[in-house]
Parts: structure tokens; C-alpha cells; sequence
């Protein structure tokens, strides 16, 4: 199963949430306000590493970049709506907002 | 994703309620979706996650907002064969709630409990 | 593969109809078939043909028109479009109003259906 | 004293549309003047003409025109307006389409600006 | 200086916010879902009671019962719309959201 | 709330961001709104809380999103003499922000200051 994550971590609990709720090895797409997650130095770096450790994270690259995200957090992988495509094809989606 | 006696799919279907009633209207419109596919024979579940557990407290007086309240609907459920109901433990606790304090008798699980059911979903809707 | 789209969230307000939109062109762009856009709660609002957005950014409304012509279903919520003023005398063309049967059929008929919210 | 609203979310999706007029009703009630609501952001979907709200539940549509025939303006921000499909045509009895400057002006002359948001 | 919040805490970092900026006496009213905040019992309640050391708060009474909101920290003022526009008569306002 | 040479009144206005870009539009918006006021001649400042410092980030390159970009809009405030720009420092270092990581220059104050300037005004509008 897919989770898409679209809040600021900062502004809403959907990150901190939807984390007791996903399942290991269940990929982790983070989207627009969403990829403040994966800013590398902020409060919630810890929360992403530990994620990693079980779960494949990643970011949509325009929302990064549309918010002058420079470093992400290391081993999260930015895709393209073309990669988002591609996870969908294999995952049933469950979009936290 | 299932077959029933007359060959029809059978989807699997949950709806993911996560904000308070009345501050928002996804809760309200999110029933409303509930009610309409409930007459489709499909696999129905709800979960009530965060806030969501808010929708289900009892004795919810909307009249002097002027709003239409919609708590009693959620008894209604069970006529409509909506049976499925599900409640996050952690949501009603940080809450202080008890399952005594909502208005339908609901499945309280743990979140990871939920999360296996999500996973074997065809379909989640979060409203 | 079928895909269905369930948007939720009104034009620029929230990103939300962006996204939807950019997967809707690249599922296309990959040979997926993208069903329908349902618009539900706020959702309706992206087909109103009162419109008329800055001429220096993107105009979502004809986003959803071209995607109509196109052979994809875009469809408005009758109970949520009467909440907020759409109705038929004010849709974008290749738009529909109809009701949450329909979505309840496309979540039956596709193979995944993508929600969009805020 | 004399009181400017500001209300910033549409009818029904968000309670502020609901919070603002109740507000708005209290202090005619107890004597004050309220000049004006301005519509911001999605609060310019409240003047749509169009909207046809459940029978069993409050309309929102005709609680703005009619505060707006007891005498506070109803005003919608004409590019927010743009941006979501609302224009003269599709306009509540008693309201109007205005620009910024507008609110700058209630802002100014006002005892109290009141915002209502989500 | 009225302040006004109406997210609910638990969705929404306003509350948390805000205190930093809230000024010791300065009223503070919750409506909308912002009432959960002072439900008795809840997650909130030392920072309700902290802010009930050095400033008065108000619930608006329709929003609690709206809710089925039973018992509230002690201390805090139930009051109606017209309450809330006696308070806006006393005070410039800083709505929260 | 004040008056100029010519007997105007001048009010203290302070717009508050508390939102991210691009995300929501209420930034954006918000922006619209500080430039009309600022025509206007009244006291006009702009505080940055919580998401809102996002907004201000260097480097903000919206064309993948076909998204119109606002960034540098907040560059040009200057030319409109909205010149007081107070960011939250709390907020930058949650966010594991620098003031150099910012567009503008901006003048980094503790919560309780920031306080005390709202308190101050005669208009507060978050957007």
C-alpha cells in the first residue's frame, strides 16, 4: 500500500499519524506541503530516519523544488508525477491529508 | 477484491474519518458518500482516526449554531448494513474518551490492527 | 491501467487540484487510462465557467475542460455542487454534475482510485 | 462601536462562514454598527446565486443578502472572485464585487476588524 | 489584545502557537473546533491550566454543545456570540487559525 | 493608531503568514493584499510565524509545478515601503533555518517580541 502525505508536518498531525498506521516496506510518498518532512535539519529528521530503516520514502521533485528544498534527508528519492504514476501501478493508495 | 453468489465484485472499501464534525464539512459529506455506496453491496468499513473519533460523541446539540447536526446518522448506519466501524485506541485516549462516551457500539483497535486492515483494502477513502 | 481520480479541494485554494492534474497528464502520458475526476466537497468548484484566472498563471478550469475532450470523465457531485453554487448552467465544457452512485461505479470499475485532498 | 468582518472560507466546507454571521447577527442585536463583510480567499464562494442548499438545513446564501438588504455591505474581492468562478452575473441580491483598496478603506474606518478563517 | 483560536489542537499547531505570543491578562477565546482544547481530561490540559494561571479564557457555548462537550477545565468562561462581541468592544482582535 | 502631517489617520496594520507556499494560497493572497494596502499609506508590517518563514526561502523554483511563483515578490516589498518584515526565531530553528536562507532581510525576533508588536496594532489579519 502506497501513503501519500500532503501537510506540513509543522502545521498538522497527518505525518505523525499516518506513521503508527503504515505497515513495513510500505512505500512513503511525500507531496506538496508534505516534503517540508524530508527538508534535511528540521525537528522531524529523526522521524523520516526512523522511517527509512523499515519503509522505501519518497518526494515528489517539483514540490521540492518549487520550495527551495536543497538537501533532503539522505536515501529519500525524488520522483517525477511519471514515478508516482509507476508506485500507484503497484499499490493500492492511501492519501493522508 | 471478492466475488459474491451472483458473480458481482465486491470491493473492499474504507472510509478514513479524521476531522472533528462541524469546524469542517468533510466529516458531513464524507457520511453522505458512506449512505450512497452502502446501497451498492460493496465490503463497507469506516475508521475514525484522530479528530474523527469527535464525530461520534454522544449527545451533540447543534441548534444553537443553527447547523445541521449529523451524530444520529451514524446509528442509522447499521440499517444501511454499514457494520464495520472501527476506532483508533490512541485517538479516543489522548482524548480522554472511553467507548461509552460515543454513540454506536465500534471495534476500538490498536493503530497497527488498523493498518493491517487498510492494507487489505481495494479502496481507502480518507474524507 | 484504470484509474479513477477523487478531488476534494477547489481551484488555487489548495494545491490539491495541481496535483491531480499533473498525475492525471502523466498517468495519460504513460498509456494508463484515466477514467474519470470525480470533484467532491470544495472539488466542484474547478469547473465553473464564470471563471476568469490572472492571465499569467496556469487557468485550471480549461485544464479540466481539455482533459473532458480528451475522453476523461470530469464530474461534479450534485449534492456538493449545490452547496456551492455550481450548477449546470455554469460548468466548463466536457464537464458533467452527478451523483456519488457514480463514484461508488467508478471505485468499482477501476483498478485504483487516487484521492487528492487538503 | 463600528465593526468590519473579514471572512476568508466558503459556506459550508469550513464553519467561519457560520461563525461570522452569528457574530455579525450578536452585534446588530446589541446596537453596533457592522459596516461591512468583506469575502476573501475561497469567502467569496458565500455570493453565489447559484447555490441551492439542502430544504433541512441553514442557507447560508440568503443570510448574507439579507443582512446585506438590513444594510451591511456584502462585498467580494474581485480577484479572488476571478479566480473561483464568481462574477456579477451569478451575484446574491445585496452584494458586490470590489477591490483590496475597499477593504484597506473598512480597515482605516472601523473601530474593530474581525477575521474569519480556517 | 482578544485572542482567537478555532483548530483543534490535536489537528493543528495553532494553540501551540500561539501561547508564545499572548501577552500575560489578554483574553483568549476558542470557538469552532478550537473548543476541544478545553475539554476536561484531554492531552491539553496543563497548557490550559498553565494559560489559566495569567489570562482568562472563554469557549463559546454553542461551539461546546455543538460537540457534546460535557465537562470543561475549571475556570474557563462559557460564553455566547454576544459575549464574544463584548469582548471585541473591549479589545483589538487576533484571530488565530 | 495615529495621524500624519496632513491630519490623516495612520493605522498599525500587521499582516500575519503562517502558512507555506504554494501549498495553500492564503500566502499568496495574503501578499496581494499587503500590496494594495501598502498604497494607502498606513503603517503596515508583515510578521513570518510557523510555515509562514517558508515562504521566504531563497531558491524557490515553482515552473515544474507550472505553479506562478511569489518569492520574489517579497524582494520588492521595499519599493512599496513595507519595510518592517519580523520573522520568528523559533520558528527558523525548528525548521533548521538560517536568516541567510532567506530572500529578504528580515529582522529575527523572539515570540514575546513579536507579541508585543501585535498588541500594538490596530489591525491584526493572518492569512
Amino acid at each position: 500500500m502506497l501513503h501519500t502525505i500532503n501537510q506540513s508536518p509543522f502545521r498538522c498531525n497527518s505525518l505523525k499519524t499516518s506513521i503508527r498506521f503504515i505497515l513495513p516496506d510500505d512505500p512513503v510518498l511525500f507531496l506538496e506541503d508534505g516534503v517540508y518532512s524530508v527538508q534535511d535539519n528540521n525537528t522531524f529528521k529523526q522521524t523520516i530516519e526512523t522511517l527509512l530503516k523499515t519503509n522505501p520514502v519518497y518526494a515528489i521533485s517539483h514540490d521540492i523544488n518549487a520550495r527551495g528544498i536543497k538537501n533532503t534527508i539522505k536515501d529519500v528519492q525524488l520522483i517525477d508525477y511519471e514515478g508516482f504514476v509507476d508506485l500507484v501501478e503497484k499499490h493500492q493508495v492511501n492519501t493522508w491529508f | 477484491m471478492t466475488e459474491d453468489e451472483d458473480g458481482e465484485i465486491v470491493k473492499k472499501i474504507m472510509h478514513v474519518m479524521r476531522r472533528a464534525p462541524h469546524g469542517t464539512i468533510y466529516t458531513y459529506e464524507g457520511l453522505e458518500m458512506v449512505l450512497i455506496m452502502s446501497a451498492y453491496d460493496q465490503d463497507i468499513s469506516i475508521s475514525f482516526i484522530d479528530d474523527g473519533v469527535y464525530a461520534l460523541l454522544k449527545d451533540q446539540d447543534t441548534a444553537g449554531l443553527e447547523i445541521k447536526g449529523f451524530a444520529k446518522t451514524f446509528k442509522a448506519l447499521d440499517g444501511y448494513d454499514v457494520e464495520k466501524l472501527y476506532v483508533d485506541k490512541v485517538s479516543l485516549e489522548e482524548r480522554g474518551l472511553k467507548p461509552e462516551d460515543l454513540i454506536v457500539d465500534v471495534e476500538v483497535l490498536d493503530s497497527a490492527a488498523i493498518g493491517k486492515l487498510m492494507k487489505e483494502q481495494d479502496v481507502v477513502i480518507h474524507q | 491501467m484504470k484509474i479513477g481520480i477523487l478531488l476534494k479541494e477547489g481551484p488555487y485554494n489548495h494545491q490539491a487540484a495541481d496535483s491531480a492534474y499533473q498525475f492525471a497528464k502523466a498517468a495519460l502520458k504513460k498509456g494508463h487510462e484515466v477514467e474519470s475526476v470525480f470533484l467532491y466537497n470544495d472539488g466542484v468548484i474547478n469547473v465553473s465557467n464564470k471563471a476568469e484566472p490572472p492571465q499569467d498563471d496556469r487557468n485550471l478550469f480549461e485544464r479540466w475542460s481539455k482533459l473532458g475532450e480528451q475522453g476523461v470523465e470530469i464530474l461534479a457531485c450534485i449534492a456538493a455542487s449545490k452547496r456551492r453554487g455550481i450548477s449546470d448552467d455554469v460548468l466548463v465544457n466536457h464537464s458533467s454534475i452527478t451523483g456519488l452512485g457514480t463514484l461508488t461505479d467508478i471505485a468499482i470499475r477501476v483498478d485504483k482510485l487516487v484521492t487528492f485532498g487538503d
